[in-house]
């Protein structure tokens, strides 16, 4: 499915004035294609995100998928939340059936698909633990295998390997590129890791401070799977921290945008 | 799932187990203090309206042995009619309550449109019908029906309050998934209010037993166990009528005692701790 | 009636209590006087708790008190058959009624040991408290002229209170008075005569612990009439709900359908019947008089109770309209404490 | 902080405006539905205790008017009687209930202790109490107490619950920062419990408002609004009974509104959102 | 300060059994040592500190500060929480003050180490917002102000910075190094990245995953300020990352350690 993105704008209010978070964010996501978002921290990546799922209502600009304009959540679109969003009263095991439920998958096939994708992400023995028993990071791998589950064909990912440690991390990483492969999956994936970006994506889009917009596309066309230790792979490290720390440096504009309060 | 011998060991805490003996004698302790003090007021006061906890005693047990000639009848007959007009109230509340509040909870229209007619009617206390309603409905129906109004209100705020009170995110997770509002409504919306439902059929509860004390009161027909307290006190035997207090209190814990059991069986199906 | 001036500054305070815990609230300080009607009015007067102010009598000379009423519908009674009913209760009624004056007028004798023990059951009240207060009842069942010239009177005053702003479609107290008492059943009593059969059965409300109510207690009383109740004896299966606490109540049990029949002051019944339509009619008289008011001793006049509170039975009884109407007579306003 | 002009506009949104006007709509259809269809139901049954809607306004500005001579007042005395004990009553519920609960849901031992006495008292219906109240305490103070219990115990339910529900990691990290026991309570739990007190409070309300209907009706001692109800219903003049349920819903809307009035000055106090 | 732990042993209860997080942990951190924990994910790294921070009670053996066994939390140590645990109802600038109340610390006082704080996390303009008008980042921040502002003599931080983005990352360690050289602070800092803890760590313990224990301790005594670039920096966290490889590759045991459930 192809995403295109056009001039979105998104404004909260904030106290007496609003907040613009996202402004004249432009940006073309290709069928299959695999997109990582980079930006600094407040700079409304979870925002633009929420609006591809349609969790969230843009101020105005167009946001579409294959040509129908978005108005609201749809199971072609999973999302993993940066925030985990766990249903507390269930299982490891029935919070990745959730989805299984909902699309009326029988009882056994359901199960199996949960035990394939609960042992992907390592949490093989805690099917029946309640996400209160859980670490931060094992929570995590289950909104994980919980969108994997549902096998969206968009996949919308809010830092989801945010909570884990490196090497986890790195299982994850082939894994999600494994899976990719064979579901031709599109996915956009928020990360603050320039490392991971490089390693997984097609392109990397680079967003400016508050109000967010598209400063900047990285093309990677290396083929997978890539090695870290290559040089291209370590210029395009360098090239994209530039990028990110010149953001950071030149630091958000005032948080309220109201003429009187700036 | 097969007992674990290990975990009696393993989980047995001393310390635990010495905070709770504390606290089993505290409580033994604040009950002997009160019959104590009780039974000392009784015997100082020496007035016919403080029987001494002896008295009660005996009077409770009498009340279920004797039949009380001028009513024709003995507490067990003033229960089943308290009981069944409370039951019947009861359950007629939670029949509707239910589908009206979960349906205002989730339909904006379906709230629009009752919301006006429910706080109309919902700032009239329920006891404040008992005189109309003995007239209208009866002495059955007319305090079954008081008893509606006073376990409909609190439950239906309830409902909609739980239903409005679900966590965004996990809506948001849900609607990702290919949620729609019929089952976001059975996997999301329904399992998160269970706990305030049942916060308020407990509060619902309290309010019915007042409700059927209140209307037996005040219509003082056809008996039940409100009315004889109310009885009991007017012919002057006190001990009777704090026997007949305690009944409407046991009989308040054993409902509440029911729903409790009816919320565990369902967080056990519902799998919330 | 008219309320006393607004310059009059003598209020007299005035609270609910039923009369069974007017002596309790007596004894307990909360009231200073009470107005009631037999026994408490002698339960606290025989003890020394209360002093008479004044008897009713003394106000409203053998005014009508209690009466029986008989709802009217379009299912009851409107046939001979229930006619019948009707006119069994009465007469079983008024032979009770009879049996209770002789046994009065005996003054001594196994009938006088048990209908004081009855009452005092029936009322919870000792057994001298009873046999004082049956000499303060005046136990009769006729429907005269005077009885219905008294309800005439106590309609306008209802009126002239703003408690009724209607006489039911009528013209004037006397025929709304007329139309609501019915002698016919009086007149069959005296050719009724026992049967053999039960004939059919009559719901029948009555008061908590109203002792003048006296004959309908005797009536039901088994042990006096051969095993079984004198109404029974007249053919008719009576059946009660509990006790109602007050007259408006009987009207609302004859409403809701769930009596026939009635024991119940007149005020209310004439209350009713106007402002809520409900259809009944006075087919018999249970008493007159029997009603007090009292003070705490010393109190035994009005004005030793001007400032104080007073219990009465409710603003919807006989004895609330007795010390109304004796307060304005002497010059002081009733004023409902606390408000 | 100066308004900001563009705030008007930038915040307008068409859609949520006519959303809101759809659910105006929605309610005055629904009470436009709710009078007419009780017109013609009166004038249909044409029976005294359903009057017509106008009956019941001409009533209730005639109640407020008018001395009602055999009572030797009018509506506004009842509302005095009614609201003065409900006031003391509210009063010491609150000034009772608010430290005991927020001691009991913080200090085990004293939870320990008065646990088994509250649990002995709170079965007990508040309006059982009336008759013997009504003898020990007189015929003010009586009603006031059974105000008072109907009050303390839901509100004392709701701030215990508070104290108990606060998010563990809020504690946590007060903890690490160094608060104490005391420092603790006021920062942390304190304002975590106000919106379960305030809770406590609307429940309180409304079960206190029952209490006093009952207790005046069951009682029927030195007026008030529940009397009234009672006395008009006793002579069959409904429409002004149904004009003192309207005075009492009347009330009952406004002491909430006052609970919730205090409780948005509270929250923007405590910063809370 | 200096913090002593023996053979610490943490059980959780989990279903009908329970699960050993901790087995015989023993770790000793002297004064004004900054000591990382690196570990896979669910391996006990949070439940370490957490009984440390004195806000978790030990199953069985030692842990002392300066000699005294801990009981409690205290002052002296200040904590950073993986999943933020803000006050909702006060702004950020109320959030950061609520240790300064706690000590009595003059209104105005309190207000000038509030704002540095606050700016020294990059949130200025944002005084006013309450948590939930922040990203995850933001709050991140918020909850590292707090605890810096209330200056303990141990700081415990889980993942502080795992919600940011590299840059912001940078500048946040520069400052956690430059602040602890000021107040000469014990730390001890749970991480993901391997990069961070060799930049910021004195020592870098590895766990084993669960149950944890301590599986190898790095020594780095190169100087502060590090060069990422260096030759020993670049070795050092391979060796690191190797050590890890081997501990996630080999993977928990039985997350239930009962003998019959094994
Ligand atoms: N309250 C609890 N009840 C039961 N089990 C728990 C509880 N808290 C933690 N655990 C278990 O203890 C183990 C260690 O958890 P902990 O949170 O310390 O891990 P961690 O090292 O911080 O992991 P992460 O890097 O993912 O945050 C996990 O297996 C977890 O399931
Ligand atoms: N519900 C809300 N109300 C008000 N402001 C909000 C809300 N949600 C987000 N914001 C603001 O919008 C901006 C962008 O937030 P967003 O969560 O999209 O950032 P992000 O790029 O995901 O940051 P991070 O990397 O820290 O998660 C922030 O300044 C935040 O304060
Ligand atoms: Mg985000
Ligand atoms: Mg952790």
């Amino acid at each position: 499915m192809t995403l295109i993105i056009e001039n979105l704008v998104k404004k909260f209010p904030k106290e007496d004035t609003e907040l613009t978070a996202i402004e004249n964010f432009n940006l073309v996501v290709k069928n299959e294609e695999f997109v990582c978002i980079l930006g600094p921290s407040g700079c409304g990546k979870t925002t633009i995100l929420r609006i591809i799922a349609g969790l969230e209502q843009k101020t105005s600009g167009s946001i579409r998928l294959d040509e129908r304009e978005i108005t609201g959540p749809g199971q072609d679109r999973g999302m993993v939340f940066q925030e985990f969003a766990l249903f507390p009263w269930r299982t490891v095991q029935k919070n990745v059936e959730f989805g299984l439920e909902i699309k009326k998958v029988p009882s056994e096939e359901r199960k199996r698909i949960a035990n394939e994708f609960i042992t992907l992400v390592g949490l093989k023995g805690f099917e029946n633990s309640y996400p209160y028993q859980l670490s931060g990071g094992m929570k995590q791998r289950v909104g994980i295998a919980r969108a994997l589950a549902n096998d969206p064909e968009v996949l919308l990912m809010d830092e989801p390997f945010g909570a884990l440690d490196a090497q986890t991390r790195n299982l994850m990483q082939k894994e999600l590129l494994r899976i990719r492969q064979q579901t031709k999956k599109t996915i956009v994936f928020i990360t603050h890791s320039v490392d991971e970006a490089c390693f997984l994506a097609d392109r990397v889009v680079v967003m400016t401070a508050r109000p967010g917009a598209v400063k900047e596309i990285f093309v990677i066309d290396a083929p997978q799977p890539r090695d870290r230790a290559s040089i291209e792979f370590a210029n395009l490290r360098k090239r994209i921290l530039a990028e990110l720390e010149r953001e950071v440096i030149a630091g958000p504009s005032s948080p309220s945008n109201s003429p009187e309060k700036a | 799932m097969k007992d674990n011998p290990l975990r009696i060991f393993g989980l047995f805490n001393r310390e635990r187990f010495l905070a709770n003996m504390n606290q089993t004698i505290f409580g033994i302790a604040a009950i002997v203090t009160f019959i104590a003090a009780w039974w000392g007021f009784s015997i100082y006061l020496n007035l016919a309206y403080v029987p001494s906890p002896d008295r009660v005693v005996w009077a409770f047990f009498t009340s279920f042995e004797k039949t009380e000639i001028s009513l024709g009848t003995n507490m067990w007959g003033n229960i089943l009619a308290s009981l069944q007009r409370f039951g019947i109230g009861f359950v007629f509340a939670l029949a509707l309550a239910l589908p009206v509040g979960l349906i205002m909870g989730f339909i904006k229209t379906a709230d629009s449109f009752f919301k006006p007619l429910v706080e109309l009617f919902r700032p009239i206390p329920p006891v404040a019908w008992v005189p109309i309603f003995l007239l209208i409905f009866g002495i059955f129906w007319g305090p079954v029906m008081v008893i509606f109004l006073g376990v409909f209100f609190p439950l239906l705020s309830n409902v909609i309050f739980g239903v409005k009170s679900v966590d965004q995110p996990l809506i948001d997770a849900a609607r990702t998934m290919g949620a729609n509002r019929i089952t976001l409504f059975k996997k999301v919306i329904f399992p998160y209010t269970i706990p305030f439902i049942m916060t308020g059929i407990t509060i619902g509860l309290g309010i019915g037993w007042m409700c059927i004390v209140a209307a037996e009161m005040i219509g003082a027909v056809g008996g039940g166990v409100g009315f004889y307290i109310f009885y009991s006190e007017s012919i002057g035997r006190y001990e009777f009528m704090y026997a007949g207090m305690a009944v409407i209190a046991i009989l308040g814990i054993g409902t509440v005692g029911v729903s409790h059991y009816v919320e565990n069986k369902l967080n056990r199906r519902m799998g919330v701790k | 009636m008219q309320p006393a001036a607004s310059t009059n500054k003598k209020i007299i305070y005035w609270t609910q209590i039923a009369p069974v815990q007017q002596k309790a609230a007596l004894l307990a300080g909360t009231v200073d006087g009470a107005v009631g009607w037999e026994p408490y009015c002698s339960d606290a007067l025989n003890d020394g708790t209360g002093s008479v102010v004044v008897w009713s009598d003394q106000v409203w000379p053998e005014h009508p008190c209690c009466v029986i009423a008989v709802r009217y519908s379009d299912a009851f009674p409107n046939n001979p058959a229930d006619n019948q009913l009707v006119a069994r209760v009465v007469k079983a009624n008024m032979v009770a009624t009879n049996w209770i004056v002789q046994t009065i007028n005996a003054g001594s004798g196994t009938n006088y040991t048990s209908l004081i023990q009855m009452g005092a059951q029936f009322s919870g009240i000792q057994a001298s408290v009873v046999q004082s207060a049956l000499g303060h009842i005046e136990y009769s069942n006729q429907l005269t002229p005077a009885v219905k010239a008294a309800f005439a009177n106590f309609t306008g005053m209802f009126a002239d209170l703003g408690q009724i702003s209607n006489l039911a479609g009528y013209p004037n107290t006397t025929a709304f008075a007329n139309a609501i008492t019915n002698t016919s059943y009086l007149a069959m009593a005296p050719d009724i005569q026992p049967s053999a059969t039960i004939l059919g059965s009559v719901h029948l409300g009555y008061l908590n612990g109203d002792l003048h109510q006296f004959a309908r207690v005797v009536a039901m009383n088994t042990s006096l009439w051969g095993g079984k109740t004198l109404f029974q004896d007249y053919g008719v299966n009576v059946t009660s709900p509990a006790p109602y606490a007050n007259g408006g109540a009987v009207m609302d049990g004859f409403a809701a359908g769930s009596i026939d029949m009635g024991y119940l002051g007149c005020p209310p019944a004439i209350l009713k019947r106007i402002n809520a339509n409900i259809q009944i009619q006075i087919v018999s008289l249970v008493n007159s008089e029997g009603s007090a008011i009292i003070g705490k001793t010393p109190i035994n006049s009005l004005s030793q109770l001007e400032g104080k509170i007073v219990a009465t039975p409710g603003p919807a009884s006989i004895q609330h309209l007795l010390l109304l109407y004796y307060c304005n007579l002497n010059g002081y306003q009733l004023k409902l404490k606390g408000t």
